[in-house]
C-alpha cells in the first residue's frame, strides 16, 4: 500500500499525526536542551581571550540561526499555500511565526550580553546584530499585518505574499548593512570568528542547536494544533472532538 | 452547452460557511436574479461569479472551458457593478468616461460619449466634478460606464440602489437590449423582478 | 569536570552575570510561549465549548 | 496591454493629483519640515550639521515616500477605481507602475527640486547638491515602487497607515543606506562610483520586479 502523504495535507489527519508525536518532540527537545547546557557550561574549556564569558554563544548562536531558518520556512510554507491553496500550510506558516520572533529576540538579547563584556558596549554596530535586528523588524510587521485582518483567509494570503516579498530582501539587506559597517566601523569591531572550536564546545553547540530545532518544532506544532481546531471550528469532528473532552 | 456555468461553488466568511455545493447554468439571453435575507451570502456569490474572489472550492465555466482560478480570464468577460461607484469623483463625468474608453482600447470618440450621457439624462451636468452628482446620477454614470464596456457577462450587485423611477426603466431597457444581444446578466436586489428568467434563493428560502 | 567548586561554577571567571542572564532569558522565552499557548488553549476550548459558531477567529492569538 | 493605455492611467492620475495638488503638497511642506528641525533639535554649528547633513536628508525623503505611498491607493481603493481596473484588459503590473511613476512625478520630483536649497541649509557644498538631488530622484523612484506592494497590503485593514511604516521601512534600509553614503561620499570627496551603481541597480531591480508583488497584493485585497 502506497504511503500517501497527500492524506496529512487534510487537517483532521493532521491534527491526530501531530497529537501523537507532539510528546515525544517535547521531551526530546528537553532532553537536548539540558545535555547542552550541562556540555556547555560544565564540560567545555575556557576559552584564551574571552576568558568564561564566550559560554553565552551556547545561547546566541542557536537562537541566530534558528531566527533565519524559521524566517526561511516561513516564506517556503507561505509559498508551498500560495501555489497549492491549501490552508494548512498556512496555518503552520503563522504557527511558526511567534516563535521565529521569540528567537530572534532571545539571539539580540544575549547578543548584548555578550557584547557588553568583550567590547564594553550593550549594543554593537556589527553587521549580523543589525541584520539581526531588522528581521526582528520583520516579524513584528508579520505579525502586525496577522492581527490587522480579520478574515483569516486574507490574513493567510496576505502574510504569505509579504513573507516571500521580505524574504528576496533579506539579502541584500545584510549585503547593505555590511557594506555600511565595513564602510564606517572597518573590520575592527565584528564579533570576531568563532572563538577556537575544541570537540566539546562543539559537541554543546551541536546539541544546543539540535535542542533549538525541536524546542521550535513541538512549539509551532502545538500552536498548529490549536489553529487547525479555530480554524475547522464548524466542522464534525472538532465538534465531536471538543464535545468529548467536555 | 450553456455559455456560463458554475459548479459545485462553497465559500467560507471567517469559521462558518455561506453556501456549498452551489451550482448553476446560465444560456445567452438569460437574466439570473439572486434573492436572499442580508448577510446569506449574496455579494459573496457576485463576486465570485466575477472572477474578484476566489471559491473555497468548485469552478466557473465559459462556453465549456474551465476558467483559471485567480479569476483573471473570467475578469476580461465581466461587466461589474458592485457597491462602489468605480470612477474617480475628482473627474467630471465626461473625462471618466473618455478614460474608460481609452482603457478599453476603443477609438475615442466624444460622440459616443455624448450620446451616453443624453441617454442617461447627465448632460447637463457632464464638465461638473462627479463628486459633485447626486446620489442618483452618480449612479447612472456607473451604469453608463458598464453599457461603454459592453462585456458579453453582466454581474450587478444591487443595480437599482439609488434610482429614480425613470432610471429603474432605463436600466431594464438596457438589460434586455444585452440579454437580447445574447449577453447574460446576474443581478441581486431584494423585492421581486418578475422579468427574470431565473431566480436563485441564498440561505433559507423565504 | 570543569570546574572544581560549586561557588566557582556560579562565578563564572567573573562573567557569572552575564552568562546566567542569558540562561535565564532563554528559559524566559521558552517558558513565556508556554504560557501564551496554554492562554490560547483555554480560551479557545472555551469558545468553542461555549457556542458551536464561533466568533471570527483572528489567526494564532484567540482574541478576547 | 499598449502603451496608449500606459499613458491614459499615467495622466489621469496626474491629472488627479493637480486636481487636487494638497495631497502632494503637504508631503512637501512635511519633508521641509523635518529636515528643518535637525538642527533646531542639534546645534547649527556648520561642523555638526556637515556631519549629520546627508543622513538628515534621506531619512526627511524616505519618511516623505512613506506618506507618499499611504495615498498612493487608498483613494482608488476607496471609490472602486481599482476594482475597475482588475477588469480592464490591461496588464495588472504594467497599469500599477503607470500609476507609481505618476505618483513619483506629482509627489517626489517636487522633493528632489528642493532638496538642494535643503542642502544649502545644513551647509552642505554647493558641489555636493547635484549629485544629493540626482541621488534623490533615483532613489525617491525605488523607494516608492519597493513600498507599493505594502500599500496595497494594507488596504481595507484597520490603522493602515501605521502598519505601513512597519512594514516597508526595512525594505527602505539598503536605498537609504546606499543613497546617504553617495551624498555624504561626494561631500568628502571620495568617489561614490560604487555606491551609485549599487543604487542605480536596486531601482531597476524595484522597478521590473515590485509590481508584480504589488498586482498580486492588489488582487488580493480586492477579494
Amino acid at each position: 500500500m502506497t504511503f500517501n502523504w497527500r492524506r496529512y495535507a487534510s487537517p483532521p489527519h493532521c491534527y491526530r499525526l501531530i497529537s501523537r508525536i507532539l510528546p515525544a518532540l517535547w521531551a526530546i527537545s528537553l532532553l537536548l536542551g539540558v545535555a547542552g547546557l550541562l556540555t556547555g557550561l560544565l564540560l567545555a574549556p575556557g576559552d584564551v581571550q574571552q576568558g568564561e564569558g564566550y559560554r553565552i554563544i551556547f545561547i546566541h548562536v542557536p537562537a541566530s540561526w534558528m531566527s533565519m531558518i524559521i524566517y526561511l520556512a516561513i516564506a517556503l510554507w507561505a509559498a508551498v499555500g500560495l501555489v497549492l491553496n491549501t490552508s494548512l500550510s498556512f496555518m503552520l506558516m503563522t504557527a511558526l511565526a511567534p516563535t521565529g520572533a521569540a528567537m530572534t529576540a532571545l539571539s539580540l538579547l544575549s547578543g548584548a550580553l555578550w557584547g557588553k563584556p568583550m567590547w564594553g558596549a550593550w549594543w554593537v554596530w556589527d553587521a549580523r546584530l543589525t541584520s539581526e535586528l531588522i528581521l526582528l523588524f520583520l516579524y513584528l510587521a508579520l505579525l502586525a499585518l496577522r492581527a490587522a485582518i480579520d478574515d483569516p483567509r486574507r490574513a493567510d494570503r496576505a502574510c504569505a505574499l509579504f513573507a516571500l516579498f521580505s524574504v528576496i530582501n533579506i539579502p541584500i539587506i545584510y549585503f547593505s548593512v555590511r557594506w555600511w559597517n565595513t564602510l564606517h566601523q572597518g573590520p575592527s569591531i565584528t564579533m570576531g570568528q568563532a572563538p577556537a572550536m575544541s570537540d566539546q564546545v562543539l559537541l554543546g553547540l551541536v546539541l544546543m542547536t539540535l535542542a533549538a530545532w525541536a524546542y521550535s518544532l513541538a512549539m509551532s506544532f502545538s500552536r498548529l494544533r490549536l489553529l487547525i481546531l479555530q480554524r475547522q471550528a464548524d466542522t464534525g469532528w472538532v465538534k465531536q472532538l471538543t464535545g468529548a473532552c467536555r | 452547452m450553456p455559455m456560463f456555468e458554475a459548479r459545485q461553488l462553497s465559500c467560507r466568511k471567517g469559521a462558518h460557511t455561506l453556501f456549498r455545493h452551489l451550482s448553476l447554468q446560465l444560456a445567452a439571453g438569460d437574466i439570473l436574479h439572486v434573492r436572499g435575507h442580508n448577510g446569506s451570502g449574496k455579494t459573496s456569490l457576485l463576486r465570485i461569479l466575477a472572477g474578484l474572489a476566489r471559491a473555497e472550492h468548485g469552478s466557473l465555466w465559459w462556453q465549456g472551458v474551465a476558467q483559471a482560478a485567480d479569476g483573471a480570464e473570467q475578469r476580461q468577460r465581466v461587466g461589474w457593478l458592485g457597491q462602489r461607484p468605480g470612477f474617480k469623483d475628482a473627474l467630471s463625468a465626461a473625462e471618466n468616461l473618455a478614460d474608460c474608453q481609452a482603457l478599453h482600447q476603443q477609438p475615442p470618440s466624444a460622440g459616443a460619449i455624448r450620446l451616453l450621457l443624453q441617454h442617461w439624462g447627465l448632460q447637463a451636468s457632464a464638465a461638473q466634478a462627479s463628486a459633485d452628482l447626486s446620489q442618483g446620477q452618480r449612479q447612472r454614470l456607473s451604469l453608463a460606464l458598464l453599457q461603454l464596456r459592453a462585456a458579453p457577462l453582466w454581474v450587478l450587485d444591487e443595480p437599482f440602489n439609488a434610482l429614480d423611477e425613470p432610471g429603474c426603466t432605463l436600466l431594464w431597457d438596457m438589460l434586455q437590449q444585452h440579454v437580447r444581444h445574447g449577453g447574460i446578466a446576474i443581478l441581486s436586489h431584494h423585492a421581486a423582478l418578475p422579468a427574470c428568467t431565473a431566480q436563485l434563493w441564498l440561505g433559507s428560502a423565504a | 569536570m570543569k570546574w572544581d567548586s560549586l561557588s566557582a561554577f556560579m562565578a563564572m571567571g567573573g562573567y557569572g552575570f552575564y552568562v546566567w542572564s542569558a540562561v535565564a532569558l532563554a528559559l524566559l522565552m521558552v517558558l513565556g510561549e508556554l504560557c501564551w499557548l496554554r492562554h490560547s488553549q483555554h480560551s479557545l476550548h472555551h469558545r468553542l465549548r461555549q457556542q458551536p459558531n464561533t466568533a471570527p477567529d483572528r489567526g494564532w492569538h484567540t482574541g478576547q | 496591454m499598449n502603451w496608449q493605455q500606459w499613458r491614459t492611467l499615467c495622466l489621469r492620475d496626474i491629472r488627479l493629483a493637480m486636481r487636487r495638488p494638497g495631497e502632494t503638497l503637504h508631503v512637501l511642506f512635511f519633508f521641509i519640515m523635518t529636515v528643518t528641525l535637525f538642527p533646531l533639535a542639534s546645534s547649527p554649528s556648520a561642523t555638526t550639521l556637515q556631519a549629520i547633513g546627508p543622513g538628515v536628508l534621506w531619512v526627511c525623503a524616505v519618511l516623505a515616500c512613506l506618506l507618499l505611498l499611504g495615498e498612493l491607493l487608498e483613494s482608488d481603493w476607496r471609490d472602486g477605481a481599482l476594482e475597475a481596473l482588475l477588469f480592464m484588459p490591461l496588464n495588472l503590473p504594467l497599469a500599477l507602475s503607470a500609476k507609481i511613476v505618476a505618483r513619483w512625478l506629482c509627489g517626489a520630483l517636487p522633493l528632489v527640486i528642493v532638496s538642494p536649497l535643503l542642502g544649502l541649509q545644513l551647509e552642505l557644498p554647493a558641489s555636493v547638491l547635484p549629485m544629493l538631488a540626482g541621488t534623490l530622484a533615483l532613489g525617491t523612484l525605488a523607494l516608492l515602487f519597493i513600498g507599493a506592494p505594502g500599500a496595497a497590503l494594507i488596504l481595507g485593514t484597520r490603522n493602515g497607515g501605521m502598519l505601513l511604516g512597519l512594514l516597508i521601512l526595512p525594505l527602505f534600509l539598503p536605498v537609504l543606506i546606499f543613497g546617504a553614503l553617495a551624498v555624504a561620499g561626494a561631500q568628502a570627496g571620495r568617489s561614490v562610483e560604487a555606491e551609485l551603481s549599487i543604487l542605480l541597480a536596486l531601482t531597476l531591480l524595484t522597478v521590473f520586479f515590485s509590481p508584480l508583488a504589488t498586482a498580486a497584493c492588489l488582487r488580493l485585497a480586492c477579494e
